[in-house]
């Protein structure tokens, strides 16, 4: 059995007066222990909603969660808020993408690692500033006992990430959910959290959901991925290959609108035309539809179904041939 | 942080200079001035003459004002005309500052305990009835003029709590130490005296309160809106941790920020409404000191009134600023 | 004319926005009277002040505040009677004056000691004369020392200002004699005003009592009038407690009359009206001083004390003649008495026990003519008078003041709003104007800026001069009645009474001079006579209410 | 070192709400905003009734008609009679129509000191904003001068320096403290603008500086300078009542104000409660209305709130 399994889950907001918005339509996954899991999509997909959906950290009003999450035997959406408490921080950790923002600006470090540490291990504060020094030390913090003392402004980007890391780390959670968490860093730096994840999470045999848009972040980490549009799935496989033979006009135009070194030289980037504010919702067609250049007129009238194509699942009326390459075939 | 508190004291001598200058300029300009005020008009041109004479008032004006700077310099402001007949003006206020600082105290110590718990519960229940009843109710709070519901809370409350509705103390054989009377009665012992003192407190600092309650209450509101949805409460959030930790450690110390630069502001209107309130019960403080003195245009005391609250009011800001700079981290550690 | 001049500048004795009558005097008479009835002995009267007392020493006072304090403590050569303006012996038994009426021989009494236990005899009698005459320096100034200047005149360095003051000698220990430049119907009654209580010489000395300087904006006093009067009164000076705001004086237990009940006499300074009346009924209080008059049957029904001083003001619309021709016509004034509902306006504006105004003077001052009867309402008649006067189109500036109450004038926004509301009615128009009374009202009232005006006049004595011979005696007055022929007849008449020495020929001279004015010249229109009055708790006894508010709490008792 | 936030930056703070372009979608939200229509309504009667009250006040408002029923002695007035819905004040005039006309006043008290507070510091404000250098420097140290007195003391203080109170002294001196509140306001919209590209661009193409002041940086400084008007008007009402209580308000009362009725009654507030209770609440309703409309105008122009 998966350590966790999402099924069917939607989030819908609701304001007064305004339209519902599903923002999470029926996304479904799988995560191993062990395992890192790729969310992908454009900023809007709902892959954030998603880990927050997890998470348990929606808003209570205004956002309607409906479907199953269930982590170890135990849906985490039927649990009750003191609950599902106990599971942040010890079993589910999360790392966000701006370190800066979310570290609270006016408690030291220290403070900020050890109150997880005390609330889920029970350490006293003594206790749990040794561990918290082993801890930043551990995610490549120079002097922490000098860091433990300081304030968020007081460190680089990157040592905020890391701090970051360490406290979703610091209870050897099972599951570790990281969104974007290299978005709001220097390039050369992003690699190294990278690394730095990849070895945590093998050490400590967590499972990791990486939520991206970056689709290098993926190639490096991944074992799976799960591409998101318009909040649904439409095209999860294995990385390789998926990377390989992107089906879905949607993965393909990611993976071309990336330069590529191997690329011959004056070869073109071919950005996916418009933007997520041109979607249509997913009731009786297929959002991505004004966007994609496969897209036939079935695709404006039929909602496309989940397709199972030996282990990749594919959301689309008129995937793309493999082997296709992107740009001169594309229209555009 | 010392060559910024040195910039805003060396600040504060220049507004004040300029500003007893002003105020004393205009004094002088006032048909009658002083000469109006000890002989109450009773002056033929002969004694009015005499008098002028008498107190230097022929001299130019900017050497009357010197003359004034060179005796305020050794404490003396000159003699209450109507406050306190004959008392000095430095005395008035020194006697009276006590007191409007006692006030003023619980005051913000009701608003404040009032307001930001009120502002957070509003603030977490944003767009709630609750929420949306408190926002009114300050609202109202800020239209209610001060001096009216003073009157309310006196000629009501009072008789219906039984509480004493004017004065500092009944006339009990209290020992002066410090001339706050809730600490004198504890310093001497004298407990009854402290208690006696804070029965005077309660209903003239709830009418006080009211000003920085309205504040207090929407920019803690405010705030902690603004905190809520910062990405740190939910990294806490994701930590697991409790609610209480999270509100107390994670909303709340960030969100006092502001509210902490407000309670410094507050004290202009806390100086402002305490000459209402303090009228109103005849509570012997600066405000009701320059209550009367406006009604019996006391110029001296006024004039050293309105200077002491300016340097009050610069100052408090000042400490606000620097306390500021304590309890905020990015500003103590850059 | 020492006089004339002196009384002109009388009417703004007080500080106006004490809403107290300044205008107090004092003497004692304790030691003469039949005091007390067997109230109980001992206890503390505690008593509302509207203010602070400006200083101790009565001589430099010129506020009710510190009058009200210091006529606990110290005592005249002659007091009045209580509850009335006749004079009568307090430290002197007995005085006279020679033929001439410049000599008064005064007997003083024997075997009264100040507070300081040194004795009261006829040095310290010229001591305190001669101290009065001989002020120096800022001593001489109208600010400090205006009492003096007002009933006396000038100093002993000031040549070009005569005083009425010309010597006192000690004959012996128990005889003083005082003698004037001048004769006038107002000695010795201004003996009994507080300011001219007798000190303790030796008191004056110690504490550098004329040391009076001019510092700044203001006057500061020497210690003897901050912190030791020392007088031969009931009390004793006790502390000014500035932190409280109360002042505090005690039972003198060698006092030489008939001593005080009370152990404890405290004035408790609480400068807002209404909190005097809620601190009297919290029981924090037994008394206070001009209660408003709404306030009185409310006070009433609560069990407190009213008491209403017999009135001895009046309050008067002025009409200067100066600006506006029309004014100068009789006819037109007259219009201007009928087109007033005076009877209207004293039971809807005034206290209880006002009275409308027949003339310049209440019916307790001599010369007060009972012959004379109030005109009534009747505006058909003002406005024929009006007309006949050609003065149809009349448009008058109506002055009234602002930041005020007096005794006679309670609330003068009300009452101008009553008499506005009459001449409107009778086709006057008017241009109003109103102007702090301290803050310019005063002064253009006095330069004859205004054409209507309100004022009054609380009375010092029971003499008819201090009451007729202040408004009209001189004819440059804010009535502008030099402007009319019979002005100066009525200036002249004026001093022709107060020098005549005969009591009976001079109340006569007054009546008649109290006819003229009101059926001939009529140089303004006196409204009311309204009584100031005092609220106390039931259990204190013994205060008798004085019109000239000349209060002894020496006899009063608590319980 | 910038500590904290003073009541100076506070009001910068404000200037940054500005933006023609924020106009029509604030007005979208203004038009189903139940509070701003609350507020609206308010100010809409008490603006029709300031201006038609003279003719719809059933009596003449300071004729004191019913004075034979006034005793002071007593301490009776006038009740509430056929023709007199509310009885007769201290000296018998009509009290409801002193109401209803007092709302003239009132409105004339607020409209008055709002423009003149928002004349002065549209002056000081477009002169530091505008030329920046030292007629900055010297702008803004009278600001800070008047800046650091509590605002409502500073009103009394110069209310109090007159030498005869009137309505137009009032006026003054609750005017008078908000010139620097709206010339900071206005100086800190200013300077943000004078970077911003539309005035670069204005400048490049060698439009006169004063046309870019009125034609492109005043306008786009109108919206905090409007929520802020909205909140003087409040306040001057309010603080109106203050300085007639105080004694500094206007004397003359023939023409009645409601802080004027309120502040002038204190003396029988606890004998004829209603004659203070009556002028006390117009007021507050009227102060809330301005305050609701402010507020709302505030949230909504504010681009942080724009979602």
């Amino acid at each position: 059995m998966a350590l966790l399994e999402v099924r069917d889950l939607s989030v819908v907001f609701q304001r007064k007066g305004e339209a519902p918005f599903h923002a999470v339509d029926g996304v479904s996954f799988d995560v191993e222990p062990g395992q890192t899991v790729g969310l992908v999509g454009e900023s809007g997909c709902g892959k954030s909603v998603t880990s927050l959906a997890i998470m348990g950290l929606l808003p209570k009003r205004g956002a309607k969660v409906t479907g199953s999450v269930t982590y170890d035997g135990t849906d985490l959406l039927k649990l009750s808020d003191k609950q599902m408490r106990d599971k942040r921080g010890s079993e589910l950790g999360m790392v966000f993408q701006d370190p800066l923002s979310s570290l609270n600006p006016v408690v030291p470090i220290g403070l900020q690692v050890t109150e997880v540490l005390e609330r889920h291990r029970g350490l006293a504060r003594k206790e749990a500033m040794i561990e918290a020094k082993d801890l930043l030390d551990k995610v490549g913090i120079p002097d922490p006992n000098r860091r433990l003392k300081e304030y968020p402004h007081q460190l680089s980007g990157g040592m905020r990430q890391r701090a970051l890391i360490a406290i979703a780390l610091a209870c050897r959670p099972k599951l570790l959910i990281a969104d974007e968490p290299t978005t709001a860093l220097d390039v050369t730096i992003q690699a190294q959290i990278l690394s730095l994840m990849k070895e945590l999470v093998q050490d400590l045999g967590t499972a990791l959901v990486m939520i991206t848009h970056d689709l290098g972040v993926v190639a490096g980490l991944c074992d799976e991925v799960n591409v998101l549009y318009g909040g649904k799935v439409v095209e999860k496989a294995m990385r390789h290959r998926l990377f390989a033979e992107p089906r879905h006009p949607y993965t393909h135009g990611l993976l071309a609108s990336i330069p590529r070194l191997d690329a011959p030289r004056g070869e073109k980037l071919t950005p996916i035309k418009g933007s997520v504010a041109d979607n249509i919702p997913w009731t009786s067609a297929c959002a991505f539809a004004p966007r994609c250049p496969n897209a036939l007129d079935v695709c404006r009238s039929v909602t496309p179904a989940e397709e199972d194509q030996l282990g990749r699942l594919l959301r689309c009326h008129n995937p793309v041939v493999p082997g296709t390459p992107a740009a001169e075939e594309v229209p555009v | 942080m010392l060559r910024y508190t040195i910039r805003r004291l060396v600040q504060l001598v220049g507004v004040v200079l300029v500003l007893s200058m002003l105020l004393f300029a205009w004094l002088r300009l006032l048909p009658g001035g002083p000469v109006s005020a000890l002989l109450g008009e009773r002056a033929t041109p002969e004694s009015r003459e005499a008098l002028t004479k008498q107190l230097g008032l022929d001299q130019p004006i900017f050497v009357q004002y010197f003359k004034f700077l060179g005796r305020a310099a050794t404490g003396d402001f000159g003699v209450s005309t109507g406050v306190q007949p004959g008392d000095s003006a430095l005395e008035i206020f020194l006697q009276r500052f006590p007191a409007t600082i006692e006030l003023s105290f619980f005051a913000i110590l009701i608003a404040i305990a009032v307001g930001v718990p009120l502002g957070y519960l509003a603030a977490k229940r944003r767009g709630g009835w609750f929420d949306n009843l408190s926002v009114i109710g300050s609202l109202i709070g800020v239209a209610v003029p001060v001096f009216f519901l003073a009157y309310l809370l006196k000629d009501v409350a009072s008789s219906a709590l039984g509480l004493p509705s004017q004065g500092r103390q009944d006339a009990i054989d209290a020992t002066r130490v410090t001339g706050f009377f809730t600490l004198d009665g504890l310093i001497t012992g004298e407990i009854d005296a402290t208690l006696n003192a804070l029965e005077h407190l309660i209903l003239p600092a709830i009418a006080l309160a009211t000003i920085p309650f309205a504040v207090i209450f929407r920019i803690t509101r405010a705030a902690v809106l603004d905190v809520l949805d910062e990405d740190f409460v939910r990294t806490a959030e994701s930590k697991g941790l409790t609610a209480p930790v999270i509100r107390r450690r994670h909303v709340l110390r960030n969100a006092m920020l502001p509210v902490v630069t407000t309670i410094g502001l507050q004290t202009g209107a806390l100086l402002s409404g305490a000459v209402l309130t303090e009228k109103v019960f005849s509570f012997a403080g600066v405000g009701q000191a320059l209550a009367i003195g406006f009604e019996r245009r006391d110029y001296p005391v006024l004039l050293l009134l309105i200077i002491m609250a300016t340097i009050v009011y610069v100052v408090v800001n000042l400490l606000v600023d620097l306390s500021y700079a304590l309890i905020d981290p990015r500003i103590r550690t850059r | 004319m020492v006089h004339s001049v002196t009384a002109r500048r009388r009417w703004v004795a007080a500080i106006g926005f004490l809403s107290v009558s300044a205008l107090a005097l004092s003497g004692c008479a304790q030691s003469q009277r039949d005091a007390g009835s067997g109230g109980k002995e001992g206890g503390t009267l505690t008593f509302g002040a509207a203010g602070a007392p400006k200083l101790f020493d009565p001589f430099y006072a010129t506020d009710g505040e510190t009058f009200r304090v210091s006529r606990q403590i110290f005592e005249g050569l002659v007091g009045f009677k209580p509850g009335t303006a006749e004079v009568e012996p307090a430290l002197a038994t007995k005085y006279e004056p020679s033929a001439d009426g410049k000599t008064w021989t005064f007997t003083l009494k024997e075997g009264v000691k100040f507070h300081d236990d040194t004795d009261f005899n006829a040095e310290a009698v010229c001591f305190n004369f001669n101290r009065w005459y001989n002020q120096k320096g800022a001593g001489q100034s109208d600010a400090v020392s205006q009492y003096w200047l007002d009933n006396f005149g000038g100093f002993a360095t000031t040549p070009d200002k005569p005083s009425l003051y010309k010597s006192c000698t000690a004959k012996d220990a128990k005889t003083a004699v005082i003698e004037l430049n001048e004769v006038t119907s107002q000695f010795p009654s201004v003996l009994g005003f507080t300011s001219f209580s007798i000190s303790s010489p030796d008191a004056l000395k110690k504490y550098d009592a004329d040391n009076v300087q001019a510092a700044g904006d203001a006057f500061t006093y020497p210690a003897y009038a901050n912190e030791h009067p020392t007088g031969t009164g009931p009390f004793k000076f006790g502390k000014y407690d500035k932190a409280n705001n109360t002042v505090e004086l005690v039972k003198n237990d060698a006092y030489h009359g008939t001593k005080a009940k009370l152990d404890k006499i405290v004035f408790k300074i609480i400068p807002d009206e209404t909190a005097r009346k809620q601190a009297l009924k919290a029981g924090d209080i037994d008394g206070y001083d001009l209660p408003n008059a709404a306030d009185w049957a409310g006070l009433k029904t609560d069990g407190f004390n009213v008491a209403i001083r017999p009135a001895f003001n009046v309050f008067y619309l002025g009409i200067n003649q100066k600006n506006n021709p029309k004014l100068a016509d009789l006819k037109v004034r007259q219009a201007i008495q009928y087109a007033i509902n005076r009877e209207q306006l004293v039971k809807s504006q005034l206290p209880e026990g006002a009275k409308v105004a027949t003339q310049f003077m209440p019916d307790t001052v001599n010369g007060y003519n009972k012959d004379v009867k109030a005109v009534g309402y009747d505006v058909a008649k003002a406005k024929s008078l009006l007309a006949e006067a050609g003065a149809t189109d009349l448009t008058l500036k109506f002055y009234w003041p602002s930041e005020v109450t007096r005794p006679y004038m309670p609330s003068p926004k009300d009452l101008f709003g009553a008499i506005s509301g009459d001449l409107q009615a009778a086709g006057i128009k008017l241009e109003v104007v109103t102007k702090p009374w301290n803050g310019g009202y005063l002064t253009d009232v006095d330069n004859g800026i205004s054409d209507l005006f309100l004022l009054g006049w609380t009375g010092d004595n029971g003499t008819a001069h201090n009451w007729v011979g202040t408004f009209f005696g001189r004819t440059d007055n804010r009535f502008n009645t030099g402007a009319s022929a019979w002005g100066a007849t009525l200036a002249a008449d004026l001093a022709k009474a107060n020098s005549e020495p005969n009591e009976a020929n001079r109340t006569k001279l007054y009546e008649e001079i109290n006819k003229k004015i009101m059926d001939e010249y009529l140089p303004a229109i006196p409204i009311s006579h309204s009584p100031p009055a005092l609220v106390l708790k039931s259990d204190i006894k013994g205060v008798v209410p004085s019109p000239l508010t000349d209060e002894k709490f020496g006899p009063a008792s608590k319980g | 070192m910038a500590l904290g936030v003073s009541k100076k930056e506070k009001i910068d703070g404000l200037a940054e709400t500005a933006g023609v372009s924020l106009a029509a979608s604030a007005w979208k939200r203004l038009k189903r905003s139940p509070v701003f229509l609350i507020g609206a309504t308010i100010i809409g009667i008490f603006v029709v009734l300031s201006i038609l009250s003279p003719w719809l006040a059933p009596q003449d408002p300071s004729v004191p008609m019913l004075i034979d029923q006034v005793v002071k002695a007593r301490n009776e007035i006038p009740p509430p009679q056929p023709g007199h819905l509310l009885g007769g004040d201290l000296q018998g005039r009509d009290f409801f129509s002193r109401l209803l006309v007092g709302s003239q006043q009132t409105l004339i008290v607020g409209v008055g000191a709002t423009i003149i507070g928002l004349t002065g510091g549209l002056i000081l404000g477009t002169l530091a904003g505008a030329l920046g250098g030292w007629v900055d420097s010297v702008v803004m140290r009278i600001v800070d001068v008047m800046l650091s007195l509590p605002s409502l003391l500073l009103a009394f203080s110069i209310a109090a320096m007159f030498a005869r109170p009137s309505q137009f002294t009032v006026i003054l001196a609750v005017s008078i403290v908000q010139i620097p509140v709206f010339a900071r306001l206005l100086r800190g919209s200013m300077l943000a603008q004078r970077h911003s590209d539309h005035v670069l661009a204005a400048t490049a193409l060698g439009v006169k500086k004063g046309a870019i002041v009125f034609r492109h940086m005043l306008p786009n400084s109108l919206s905090p300078v409007i929520v802020q008007s909205t909140l003087v008007l409040a306040t001057a009402i309010i603080e109106a009542a203050a300085l007639s209580f105080l004694g500094l308000g206007n004397p003359d009362d023939r023409l009645p104000e409601w802080g004027q009725m309120l502040g002038d009654v204190q003396n029988v507030f606890d004998t004829h409660p209603h004659l203070a209770a009556w002028p006390a609440i117009c007021i507050i309703i009227v102060a809330l209305g301005f305050t609701l409309m402010g507020e709302t105008l505030r949230e909504a122009l504010d681009p942080k709130n724009r979602r």
